[in-house]
Protein backbone atom coordinates (compact mmCIF):
# COMPACT_ATOMS: atom_id res chain seq x y z
CA UNK A 1 0.00 0.00 0.00
CA UNK A 2 1.85 3.37 -0.90
CA UNK A 3 0.36 6.57 0.65
CA UNK A 4 0.95 9.19 -2.07
CA UNK A 5 -0.36 12.80 -1.48
CA UNK A 6 -0.36 15.46 -3.44
CA UNK A 7 -0.69 19.49 -3.89
CA UNK A 8 -0.82 22.03 -6.66
CA UNK A 9 1.16 24.73 -6.37
CA UNK A 10 1.46 27.58 -8.63
CA UNK A 11 3.92 26.40 -10.82
CA UNK A 12 3.95 22.63 -10.65
CA UNK A 13 2.87 19.81 -8.55
CA UNK A 14 4.15 18.54 -5.32
CA UNK A 15 3.44 14.97 -4.94
CA UNK A 16 4.82 12.73 -1.97
CA UNK A 17 4.88 9.00 -2.04
CA UNK A 18 5.70 6.88 0.91
CA UNK A 19 5.68 3.21 1.06
CA UNK A 20 7.33 0.43 -1.21
CA UNK A 21 6.79 0.63 -4.71
CA UNK A 22 7.11 -2.44 -6.10
CA UNK A 23 4.92 -4.19 -9.40
CA UNK A 24 1.98 -4.53 -7.45
CA UNK A 25 1.90 -0.84 -6.00
CA UNK A 26 3.70 0.75 -9.02
CA UNK A 27 0.66 1.44 -11.07
CA UNK A 28 -1.29 3.11 -8.36
CA UNK A 29 1.95 5.60 -8.20
CA UNK A 30 1.13 5.55 -12.11
CA UNK A 31 -2.37 6.78 -11.71
CA UNK A 32 -1.85 9.26 -9.24
CA UNK A 33 0.60 11.11 -11.98
CA UNK A 34 -1.01 10.80 -14.48
CA UNK A 35 -4.08 12.65 -12.91
CA UNK A 36 -1.78 15.17 -13.14
CA UNK A 37 -0.82 14.65 -16.62
CA UNK A 38 -4.16 14.44 -17.67
CA UNK A 39 -5.23 17.64 -16.39
CA UNK A 40 -2.89 19.52 -18.83
CA UNK A 41 0.17 20.07 -15.71
CA UNK A 42 3.21 18.47 -16.60
CA UNK A 43 6.00 20.03 -14.15
CA UNK A 44 5.61 17.23 -11.36
CA UNK A 45 8.18 17.40 -7.89
CA UNK A 46 8.03 13.92 -6.47
CA UNK A 47 9.28 13.61 -3.05
CA UNK A 48 10.82 10.04 -2.77
CA UNK A 49 12.43 10.41 0.73
CA UNK A 50 9.37 8.03 2.05
CA UNK A 51 9.85 5.25 -0.39
CA UNK A 52 11.28 2.52 1.06
CA UNK A 53 11.88 0.32 -1.58
CA UNK A 54 11.82 0.95 -5.40
CA UNK A 55 12.03 -1.96 -7.76
CA UNK A 56 12.30 -1.66 -11.74
CA UNK A 57 8.98 -1.59 -11.97
CA UNK A 58 8.72 1.04 -9.83
CA UNK A 59 11.35 3.15 -11.83
CA UNK A 60 10.08 1.92 -15.18
CA UNK A 61 6.62 3.44 -14.13
CA UNK A 62 8.99 6.78 -13.27
CA UNK A 63 10.83 6.64 -16.99
CA UNK A 64 7.28 6.45 -18.86
CA UNK A 65 6.01 9.71 -17.09
CA UNK A 66 9.02 11.29 -17.54
CA UNK A 67 8.93 10.77 -21.17
CA UNK A 68 5.71 12.04 -21.05
CA UNK A 69 6.48 15.23 -19.10
CA UNK A 70 9.01 16.48 -21.26
CA UNK A 71 7.78 15.94 -24.57
CA UNK A 72 7.40 19.39 -26.57
CA UNK A 73 9.83 20.85 -23.83
CA UNK A 74 5.91 20.86 -21.88
CA UNK A 75 7.45 19.71 -18.38
CA UNK A 76 9.87 17.34 -16.16
CA UNK A 77 9.26 15.38 -13.48
CA UNK A 78 11.79 15.93 -10.62
CA UNK A 79 12.93 13.77 -7.95
CA UNK A 80 13.43 15.38 -4.75
CA UNK A 81 15.06 13.56 -1.02
CA UNK A 82 15.90 9.97 -2.53
CA UNK A 83 17.59 8.26 0.46
CA UNK A 84 20.80 6.99 -0.43
CA UNK A 85 19.63 3.76 -1.22
CA UNK A 86 17.54 4.79 -3.87
CA UNK A 87 20.15 6.96 -5.03
CA UNK A 88 22.14 4.30 -5.62
CA UNK A 89 19.83 2.17 -7.79
CA UNK A 90 19.51 5.20 -9.63
CA UNK A 91 22.77 5.52 -10.17
CA UNK A 92 23.83 1.93 -11.13
CA UNK A 93 20.60 1.75 -13.14
CA UNK A 94 21.97 5.08 -15.22
CA UNK A 95 18.98 7.02 -14.47
CA UNK A 96 20.92 10.05 -13.16
CA UNK A 97 21.24 10.47 -16.61
CA UNK A 98 17.97 11.26 -17.51
CA UNK A 99 16.26 12.63 -13.71
CA UNK A 100 17.05 15.44 -12.09
CA UNK A 101 17.24 14.53 -8.44
CA UNK A 102 17.57 17.34 -5.85
CA UNK A 103 18.63 17.26 -1.98
CA UNK A 104 15.34 19.03 -0.96
CA UNK A 105 11.63 19.85 -2.31
CA UNK A 106 12.62 23.37 -2.17
CA UNK A 107 15.10 23.36 -4.41
CA UNK A 108 13.16 21.15 -7.14
CA UNK A 109 10.24 23.55 -7.02
CA UNK A 110 12.37 26.31 -6.72
CA UNK A 111 13.92 25.26 -10.27
CA UNK A 112 10.64 25.32 -12.26
CA UNK B 1 28.66 -22.67 8.98
CA UNK B 2 25.45 -23.56 6.61
CA UNK B 3 22.14 -23.45 6.76
CA UNK B 4 18.78 -22.83 4.26
CA UNK B 5 15.33 -22.38 4.54
CA UNK B 6 12.80 -22.49 1.58
CA UNK B 7 9.71 -20.78 0.96
CA UNK B 8 7.00 -21.83 -1.73
CA UNK B 9 4.34 -19.45 -2.75
CA UNK B 10 1.84 -18.22 -5.53
CA UNK B 11 2.91 -16.21 -8.42
CA UNK B 12 1.30 -13.04 -7.09
CA UNK B 13 1.81 -9.34 -6.93
CA UNK B 14 0.36 -9.18 -3.57
CA UNK B 15 2.99 -11.71 -2.32
CA UNK B 16 6.02 -9.93 -3.65
CA UNK B 17 5.72 -8.44 0.24
CA UNK B 18 6.27 -11.58 1.97
CA UNK B 19 8.89 -12.98 -0.45
CA UNK B 20 10.72 -9.63 0.53
CA UNK B 21 10.35 -10.56 4.34
CA UNK B 22 11.85 -14.02 3.64
CA UNK B 23 14.52 -12.95 2.25
CA UNK B 24 15.85 -10.23 4.27
CA UNK B 25 15.49 -12.13 7.23
CA UNK B 26 17.68 -14.56 5.52
CA UNK B 27 20.14 -11.77 4.27
CA UNK B 28 20.15 -10.27 8.16
CA UNK B 29 21.41 -14.04 9.24
CA UNK B 30 23.88 -13.72 6.85
CA UNK B 31 25.10 -10.99 8.26
CA UNK B 32 24.95 -8.39 5.09
CA UNK B 33 25.01 -4.75 5.48
CA UNK B 34 22.10 -2.76 4.37
CA UNK B 35 23.54 -1.70 1.31
CA UNK B 36 23.78 -5.42 0.37
CA UNK B 37 20.40 -6.64 1.74
CA UNK B 38 18.90 -4.01 -0.18
CA UNK B 39 20.62 -5.11 -3.51
CA UNK B 40 19.23 -9.08 -2.16
CA UNK B 41 15.53 -7.62 -1.63
CA UNK B 42 15.67 -5.46 -5.53
CA UNK B 43 17.36 -8.33 -7.14
CA UNK B 44 14.91 -11.02 -5.30
CA UNK B 45 11.58 -8.28 -6.06
CA UNK B 46 12.71 -8.13 -10.11
CA UNK B 47 12.98 -11.88 -10.34
CA UNK B 48 9.47 -13.06 -8.92
CA UNK B 49 7.97 -10.55 -10.81
CA UNK B 50 9.78 -11.02 -13.79
CA UNK B 51 8.55 -15.10 -13.09
CA UNK B 52 4.64 -13.58 -12.75
CA UNK B 53 4.55 -11.09 -15.49
CA UNK B 54 6.93 -13.48 -18.28
CA UNK B 55 7.63 -16.76 -17.44
CA UNK B 56 3.41 -17.37 -16.21
CA UNK B 57 2.10 -14.85 -18.01
CA UNK B 58 -0.07 -13.09 -15.34
CA UNK B 59 -0.69 -13.59 -11.69
CA UNK B 60 -2.21 -16.52 -9.93
CA UNK B 61 -0.76 -19.14 -12.76
CA UNK B 62 1.79 -21.20 -10.69
CA UNK B 63 4.00 -21.55 -7.60
CA UNK B 64 7.33 -19.66 -7.28
CA UNK B 65 9.92 -21.60 -4.97
CA UNK B 66 12.73 -19.96 -3.41
CA UNK B 67 15.43 -21.11 -1.29
CA UNK B 68 18.05 -19.27 0.82
CA UNK B 69 21.30 -21.38 2.18
CA UNK B 70 24.12 -19.33 4.26
CA UNK B 71 27.35 -19.68 2.94
CA UNK B 72 31.06 -18.86 4.12
CA UNK B 73 30.90 -16.28 1.17
CA UNK B 74 27.40 -14.80 1.97
CA UNK B 75 24.19 -15.12 0.76
CA UNK B 76 22.24 -17.60 -2.05
CA UNK B 77 18.89 -17.34 -3.45
CA UNK B 78 17.87 -19.69 -5.55
CA UNK B 79 14.39 -19.46 -7.82
CA UNK B 80 12.64 -22.14 -9.26
CA UNK B 81 9.44 -21.28 -11.32
CA UNK B 82 7.10 -23.74 -13.76
CA UNK B 83 6.33 -21.44 -16.33
CA UNK B 84 7.66 -20.52 -20.45
CA UNK B 85 11.41 -20.88 -20.43
CA UNK B 86 13.65 -17.92 -21.90
CA UNK B 87 16.98 -16.76 -23.44
CA UNK B 88 18.38 -14.67 -21.24
CA UNK B 89 21.66 -14.07 -23.89
CA UNK B 90 18.88 -12.41 -26.11
CA UNK B 91 18.00 -9.64 -23.94
CA UNK B 92 19.94 -6.83 -24.50
CA UNK B 93 21.29 -4.28 -21.55
CA UNK B 94 20.09 -0.82 -21.55
CA UNK B 95 21.72 1.59 -23.30
CA UNK B 96 22.22 3.78 -20.35
CA UNK B 97 24.08 6.44 -22.87
CA UNK B 98 20.73 6.15 -24.99
CA UNK B 99 18.39 9.72 -25.44
CA UNK B 100 15.55 10.24 -23.09
CA UNK B 101 13.11 8.86 -26.53
CA UNK B 102 15.07 5.25 -26.02
CA UNK B 103 14.32 4.47 -22.68
CA UNK B 104 11.97 2.06 -21.04
CA UNK B 105 12.07 -0.47 -23.80
CA UNK B 106 12.86 -3.36 -21.17
CA UNK B 107 15.61 -5.09 -20.16
CA UNK B 108 16.45 -2.67 -16.76
CA UNK B 109 15.06 -5.27 -14.72
CA UNK B 110 17.81 -7.83 -15.62
CA UNK B 111 20.10 -5.17 -15.96
CA UNK B 112 19.60 -4.14 -12.56
CA UNK B 113 19.99 -8.12 -11.08
CA UNK B 114 23.06 -8.60 -12.13
CA UNK B 115 24.79 -5.29 -11.14
CA UNK B 116 23.59 -5.69 -7.54
CA UNK B 117 24.28 -9.70 -7.12
CA UNK B 118 27.84 -10.78 -7.37
CA UNK B 119 26.73 -13.72 -9.18
CA UNK B 120 22.90 -14.14 -11.24
CA UNK B 121 22.74 -17.70 -13.56
CA UNK B 122 19.41 -19.27 -15.46
CA UNK B 123 19.09 -22.44 -15.98
CA UNK B 124 16.48 -24.49 -17.70
CA UNK B 125 15.21 -27.70 -17.87
CA UNK B 126 12.06 -29.32 -19.33
CA UNK B 127 9.09 -27.34 -16.86
CA UNK B 128 11.47 -26.17 -14.60
CA UNK B 129 13.54 -22.92 -14.22
CA UNK B 130 16.07 -21.91 -11.82
CA UNK B 131 18.17 -18.95 -11.10
CA UNK B 132 20.79 -18.98 -8.99
CA UNK B 133 22.00 -15.44 -7.14
CA UNK B 134 24.63 -14.96 -4.67
CA UNK B 135 25.68 -11.73 -2.90
CA UNK B 136 28.62 -11.67 -0.88
CA UNK B 137 29.30 -10.25 2.21
CA UNK B 138 31.64 -7.31 2.33
CA UNK B 139 34.23 -7.47 5.07
CA UNK B 140 33.50 -4.76 8.08
CA UNK B 141 35.22 -2.05 7.28
CA UNK C 1 25.18 34.28 16.71
CA UNK C 2 23.20 33.26 14.14
CA UNK C 3 23.45 31.30 10.75
CA UNK C 4 22.57 32.59 7.75
CA UNK C 5 22.49 30.39 4.29
CA UNK C 6 21.25 31.33 1.19
CA UNK C 7 20.44 30.09 -2.08
CA UNK C 8 19.23 31.62 -4.90
CA UNK C 9 16.64 29.63 -6.91
CA UNK C 10 15.03 30.21 -10.54
CA UNK C 11 12.34 32.39 -9.28
CA UNK C 12 13.29 33.06 -5.10
CA UNK C 13 15.59 32.93 -2.82
CA UNK C 14 15.65 30.65 -0.13
CA UNK C 15 17.08 31.97 2.95
CA UNK C 16 17.73 29.71 6.34
CA UNK C 17 18.53 31.48 9.54
CA UNK C 18 19.18 29.58 12.59
CA UNK C 19 19.68 31.03 16.24
CA UNK C 20 18.40 33.89 18.34
CA UNK C 21 17.26 37.08 16.50
CA UNK C 22 17.03 39.64 19.11
CA UNK C 23 18.27 43.27 19.51
CA UNK C 24 22.04 41.99 19.14
CA UNK C 25 22.00 39.81 15.77
CA UNK C 26 18.94 41.26 14.33
CA UNK C 27 21.01 43.46 11.90
CA UNK C 28 23.06 40.55 10.75
CA UNK C 29 19.89 38.97 9.21
CA UNK C 30 18.68 42.30 8.10
CA UNK C 31 22.10 42.80 6.43
CA UNK C 32 21.77 39.34 4.58
CA UNK C 33 18.36 40.13 2.82
CA UNK C 34 19.25 43.70 1.85
CA UNK C 35 22.20 41.99 0.19
CA UNK C 36 19.84 40.14 -1.63
CA UNK C 37 17.21 43.32 -2.38
CA UNK C 38 20.51 45.40 -3.27
CA UNK C 39 21.07 42.68 -5.96
CA UNK C 40 17.97 43.11 -7.43
CA UNK C 41 15.89 40.35 -6.02
CA UNK C 42 12.61 40.87 -4.22
CA UNK C 43 11.31 37.49 -3.84
CA UNK C 44 12.60 35.92 -0.55
CA UNK C 45 11.45 32.55 1.35
CA UNK C 46 12.87 32.54 4.64
CA UNK C 47 13.12 29.52 6.98
CA UNK C 48 12.64 30.37 10.35
CA UNK C 49 12.28 27.01 11.35
CA UNK C 50 15.76 27.18 13.35
CA UNK C 51 14.87 30.52 15.07
CA UNK C 52 15.08 29.82 18.69
CA UNK C 53 13.66 33.23 19.48
CA UNK C 54 12.68 36.50 17.76
CA UNK C 55 12.51 39.72 19.59
CA UNK C 56 10.59 42.81 18.27
CA UNK C 57 13.43 44.12 17.18
CA UNK C 58 13.77 40.73 14.42
CA UNK C 59 10.04 41.79 13.73
CA UNK C 60 10.78 45.15 12.81
CA UNK C 61 13.54 43.80 11.16
CA UNK C 62 11.28 41.37 9.14
CA UNK C 63 8.61 44.05 8.64
CA UNK C 64 11.09 46.77 7.01
CA UNK C 65 12.08 44.03 4.29
CA UNK C 66 8.71 43.24 3.91
CA UNK C 67 7.56 46.44 2.44
CA UNK C 68 11.15 47.26 0.29
CA UNK C 69 10.06 43.74 -1.00
CA UNK C 70 6.80 44.30 -1.93
CA UNK C 71 7.12 47.79 -3.40
CA UNK C 72 5.78 48.52 -7.02
CA UNK C 73 4.25 44.72 -6.69
CA UNK C 74 7.81 43.24 -7.11
CA UNK C 75 8.19 40.62 -4.61
CA UNK C 76 7.61 39.62 -1.04
CA UNK C 77 9.24 38.09 1.58
CA UNK C 78 7.42 34.53 2.74
CA UNK C 79 7.91 33.08 5.98
CA UNK C 80 8.18 29.18 6.19
CA UNK C 81 8.27 26.87 9.15
CA UNK C 82 7.84 28.98 12.11
CA UNK C 83 7.43 26.87 14.94
CA UNK C 84 4.36 27.40 17.41
CA UNK C 85 5.98 29.57 19.48
CA UNK C 86 7.05 32.13 16.82
CA UNK C 87 3.78 31.48 15.11
CA UNK C 88 2.04 32.85 18.49
CA UNK C 89 3.75 35.49 18.51
CA UNK C 90 3.05 36.58 14.96
CA UNK C 91 -0.44 36.15 15.53
CA UNK C 92 -0.15 38.39 19.13
CA UNK C 93 1.53 40.54 17.35
CA UNK C 94 -0.99 40.73 14.52
CA UNK C 95 1.79 39.90 11.63
CA UNK C 96 -0.05 37.50 10.32
CA UNK C 97 -2.57 40.12 8.67
CA UNK C 98 1.11 41.12 6.81
CA UNK C 99 2.94 38.15 6.80
CA UNK C 100 2.04 34.97 4.83
CA UNK C 101 3.45 32.31 6.54
CA UNK C 102 4.01 28.77 4.91
CA UNK C 103 4.30 25.34 6.26
CA UNK C 104 6.56 24.32 4.15
CA UNK C 105 9.88 25.98 2.27
CA UNK C 106 8.61 23.54 -0.95
CA UNK C 107 5.00 25.51 -0.50
CA UNK C 108 6.39 28.88 -0.26
CA UNK C 109 8.89 28.80 -3.03
CA UNK C 110 6.33 27.02 -5.14
CA UNK C 111 3.81 30.25 -4.79
CA UNK C 112 6.21 32.30 -6.43
CA UNK D 1 6.79 29.54 48.70
CA UNK D 2 9.14 33.28 48.14
CA UNK D 3 12.42 33.52 46.72
CA UNK D 4 13.84 35.94 44.90
CA UNK D 5 17.02 36.87 42.75
CA UNK D 6 18.86 39.45 40.98
CA UNK D 7 21.09 40.40 38.43
CA UNK D 8 23.25 43.61 38.08
CA UNK D 9 24.37 43.66 34.36
CA UNK D 10 26.24 46.53 31.81
CA UNK D 11 23.40 47.64 29.08
CA UNK D 12 25.28 45.59 26.18
CA UNK D 13 23.06 43.77 23.52
CA UNK D 14 25.28 40.98 23.39
CA UNK D 15 24.21 40.68 27.16
CA UNK D 16 20.73 39.87 26.52
CA UNK D 17 21.60 36.35 25.90
CA UNK D 18 22.97 36.14 29.58
CA UNK D 19 19.94 37.96 30.65
CA UNK D 20 17.33 35.82 29.04
CA UNK D 21 19.12 33.00 30.86
CA UNK D 22 18.70 34.28 34.42
CA UNK D 23 15.32 35.04 33.80
CA UNK D 24 14.90 31.44 32.27
CA UNK D 25 16.20 29.61 35.02
CA UNK D 26 13.58 31.22 36.98
CA UNK D 27 10.55 31.15 34.86
CA UNK D 28 11.39 27.50 35.34
CA UNK D 29 11.65 27.22 38.77
CA UNK D 30 8.77 29.58 39.01
CA UNK D 31 7.28 26.15 36.89
CA UNK D 32 6.00 28.57 34.35
CA UNK D 33 4.64 26.52 30.90
CA UNK D 34 7.24 26.70 28.04
CA UNK D 35 4.48 29.13 26.49
CA UNK D 36 4.78 31.30 29.52
CA UNK D 37 8.11 30.75 29.58
CA UNK D 38 8.45 32.29 25.73
CA UNK D 39 6.64 35.24 26.69
CA UNK D 40 8.85 36.41 29.94
CA UNK D 41 12.09 36.13 27.74
CA UNK D 42 10.15 38.18 24.80
CA UNK D 43 9.21 40.96 27.49
CA UNK D 44 12.34 40.60 29.11
CA UNK D 45 14.15 41.08 25.94
CA UNK D 46 11.96 43.80 25.03
CA UNK D 47 12.34 45.76 27.99
CA UNK D 48 15.99 45.19 27.90
CA UNK D 49 16.49 45.88 24.27
CA UNK D 50 14.27 49.64 24.94
CA UNK D 51 16.56 50.44 27.82
CA UNK D 52 19.74 50.30 25.89
CA UNK D 53 18.32 52.06 23.08
CA UNK D 54 16.11 54.64 24.58
CA UNK D 55 16.69 55.12 28.24
CA UNK D 56 20.68 55.57 27.61
CA UNK D 57 20.51 56.28 24.33
CA UNK D 58 23.06 53.34 23.20
CA UNK D 59 24.93 50.26 24.73
CA UNK D 60 27.77 51.06 27.11
CA UNK D 61 26.16 53.72 29.22
CA UNK D 62 24.57 52.38 32.36
CA UNK D 63 24.02 48.72 33.94
CA UNK D 64 20.72 46.87 34.04
CA UNK D 65 18.85 45.66 37.40
CA UNK D 66 16.79 42.37 37.11
CA UNK D 67 15.11 40.93 39.86
CA UNK D 68 13.37 37.36 39.81
CA UNK D 69 10.75 36.82 42.53
CA UNK D 70 8.89 33.59 42.81
CA UNK D 71 5.15 34.15 44.08
CA UNK D 72 2.25 31.57 44.51
CA UNK D 73 0.61 33.40 41.63
CA UNK D 74 3.98 33.11 39.14
CA UNK D 75 6.74 35.06 38.35
CA UNK D 76 7.53 38.58 38.77
CA UNK D 77 10.40 40.26 37.22
CA UNK D 78 11.77 43.77 38.07
CA UNK D 79 13.63 45.95 35.81
CA UNK D 80 15.64 49.29 36.77
CA UNK D 81 17.34 51.66 34.73
CA UNK D 82 19.23 54.51 35.69
CA UNK D 83 18.24 56.48 32.11
CA UNK D 84 15.83 58.87 30.52
CA UNK D 85 12.12 58.48 32.09
CA UNK D 86 9.72 58.32 29.36
CA UNK D 87 5.92 58.13 29.71
CA UNK D 88 4.61 55.23 28.37
CA UNK D 89 0.62 56.65 27.85
CA UNK D 90 2.38 58.19 24.51
CA UNK D 91 3.22 55.50 23.33
CA UNK D 92 0.52 54.42 21.22
CA UNK D 93 -0.41 50.74 19.86
CA UNK D 94 0.51 49.69 16.49
CA UNK D 95 -2.95 49.71 14.28
CA UNK D 96 -2.92 46.06 13.53
CA UNK D 97 -5.43 47.07 11.03
CA UNK D 98 -3.45 50.07 9.15
CA UNK D 99 -2.39 48.75 5.43
CA UNK D 100 1.56 47.85 5.11
CA UNK D 101 2.76 51.25 4.35
CA UNK D 102 1.82 52.37 8.24
CA UNK D 103 3.51 49.29 9.57
CA UNK D 104 6.39 49.45 11.54
CA UNK D 105 6.51 52.91 13.00
CA UNK D 106 7.00 51.85 16.30
CA UNK D 107 5.22 50.80 19.87
CA UNK D 108 5.62 46.89 18.41
CA UNK D 109 7.74 46.69 21.51
CA UNK D 110 5.32 47.55 24.90
CA UNK D 111 2.33 46.19 22.75
CA UNK D 112 3.83 42.66 22.55
CA UNK D 113 5.13 43.12 26.62
CA UNK D 114 1.39 44.15 27.02
CA UNK D 115 0.09 41.37 25.44
CA UNK D 116 2.48 38.34 26.90
CA UNK D 117 2.34 39.37 30.49
CA UNK D 118 -0.19 39.56 32.76
CA UNK D 119 0.73 42.70 34.54
CA UNK D 120 3.32 45.41 33.29
CA UNK D 121 3.75 48.72 35.27
CA UNK D 122 6.22 51.46 34.60
CA UNK D 123 6.90 53.95 37.69
CA UNK D 124 9.56 56.68 37.30
CA UNK D 125 11.64 58.08 40.23
CA UNK D 126 14.38 60.91 39.49
CA UNK D 127 17.35 59.31 37.87
CA UNK D 128 15.70 55.58 38.66
CA UNK D 129 13.08 54.10 36.24
CA UNK D 130 11.50 50.96 37.12
CA UNK D 131 9.29 48.47 35.56
CA UNK D 132 7.34 45.43 36.91
CA UNK D 133 6.09 42.45 34.98
CA UNK D 134 3.86 39.35 36.19
CA UNK D 135 3.52 36.06 34.40
CA UNK D 136 0.99 34.09 36.21
CA UNK D 137 1.15 30.22 36.62
CA UNK D 138 -1.45 28.43 34.56
CA UNK D 139 -2.86 25.53 36.07
CA UNK D 140 -1.57 22.30 34.17
CA UNK D 141 -4.58 21.27 31.96
N1 LIG E 1 11.53 -15.12 -15.63
C1 LIG E 1 11.34 -14.82 -16.92
N2 LIG E 1 10.64 -15.65 -17.70
C2 LIG E 1 10.46 -15.39 -18.97
N3 LIG E 1 10.93 -14.29 -19.59
C3 LIG E 1 11.64 -13.41 -18.88
C4 LIG E 1 11.89 -13.63 -17.51
N4 LIG E 1 12.62 -12.60 -17.07
C5 LIG E 1 12.83 -11.79 -18.13
N5 LIG E 1 12.25 -12.26 -19.21
C6 LIG E 1 12.31 -11.67 -20.57
O1 LIG E 1 13.38 -10.71 -20.58
C7 LIG E 1 12.91 -9.42 -20.91
C8 LIG E 1 13.64 -8.36 -20.10
O2 LIG E 1 13.25 -8.44 -18.76
P1 LIG E 1 13.56 -7.26 -17.76
O3 LIG E 1 15.01 -7.00 -17.83
O4 LIG E 1 13.00 -7.58 -16.43
O5 LIG E 1 12.82 -6.00 -18.37
P2 LIG E 1 11.26 -5.76 -18.66
O6 LIG E 1 10.50 -6.63 -17.69
O7 LIG E 1 11.12 -4.30 -18.40
O8 LIG E 1 11.03 -6.10 -20.09
C9 LIG E 1 11.43 -9.46 -20.66
O9 LIG E 1 10.72 -8.58 -21.48
C10 LIG E 1 11.08 -10.91 -20.96
O10 LIG E 1 10.87 -11.08 -22.33
N1 LIG F 1 12.87 52.02 28.51
C1 LIG F 1 12.54 53.09 27.76
N2 LIG F 1 13.11 54.27 27.99
C2 LIG F 1 12.81 55.34 27.25
N3 LIG F 1 11.91 55.32 26.23
C3 LIG F 1 11.31 54.17 25.93
C4 LIG F 1 11.59 53.00 26.68
N4 LIG F 1 10.84 52.01 26.15
C5 LIG F 1 10.12 52.54 25.16
N5 LIG F 1 10.39 53.85 25.01
C6 LIG F 1 9.74 54.77 24.05
O1 LIG F 1 8.57 54.15 23.55
C7 LIG F 1 8.60 54.01 22.14
C8 LIG F 1 7.97 52.68 21.72
O2 LIG F 1 8.79 51.60 22.12
P1 LIG F 1 8.58 50.19 21.50
O3 LIG F 1 7.16 49.80 21.71
O4 LIG F 1 9.60 49.27 22.07
O5 LIG F 1 8.78 50.35 19.94
P2 LIG F 1 10.08 50.84 19.12
O6 LIG F 1 11.28 50.53 19.98
O7 LIG F 1 9.98 50.05 17.88
O8 LIG F 1 9.88 52.29 18.87
C9 LIG F 1 10.07 54.13 21.77
O9 LIG F 1 10.24 54.64 20.49
C10 LIG F 1 10.60 55.07 22.84
O10 LIG F 1 10.35 56.41 22.47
Amino acid sequence: MLEITGQELRRCDLVKVRGRVDSDTAPELGRALHDIIKAGRFKIVLNVSGVSFMSSAGLRQLIDILKTCKRWNRGNLLLAEASPKLYEVLELAGLLSIFSVYKTEAEAVGSF
Amino acid sequence: MTADASLKIAGLYQNLVKITDFVTKWARTARLNDRAMYAVQMSVDEACSNIIEHAYGGEGKGDIHLRCELLDAGLRVTIVDFGRPFNPQLVEAPNLRAPLEEWGAGGLGLFLMRQLMDEVSFSFKPGRNELVMLKKRTPPA
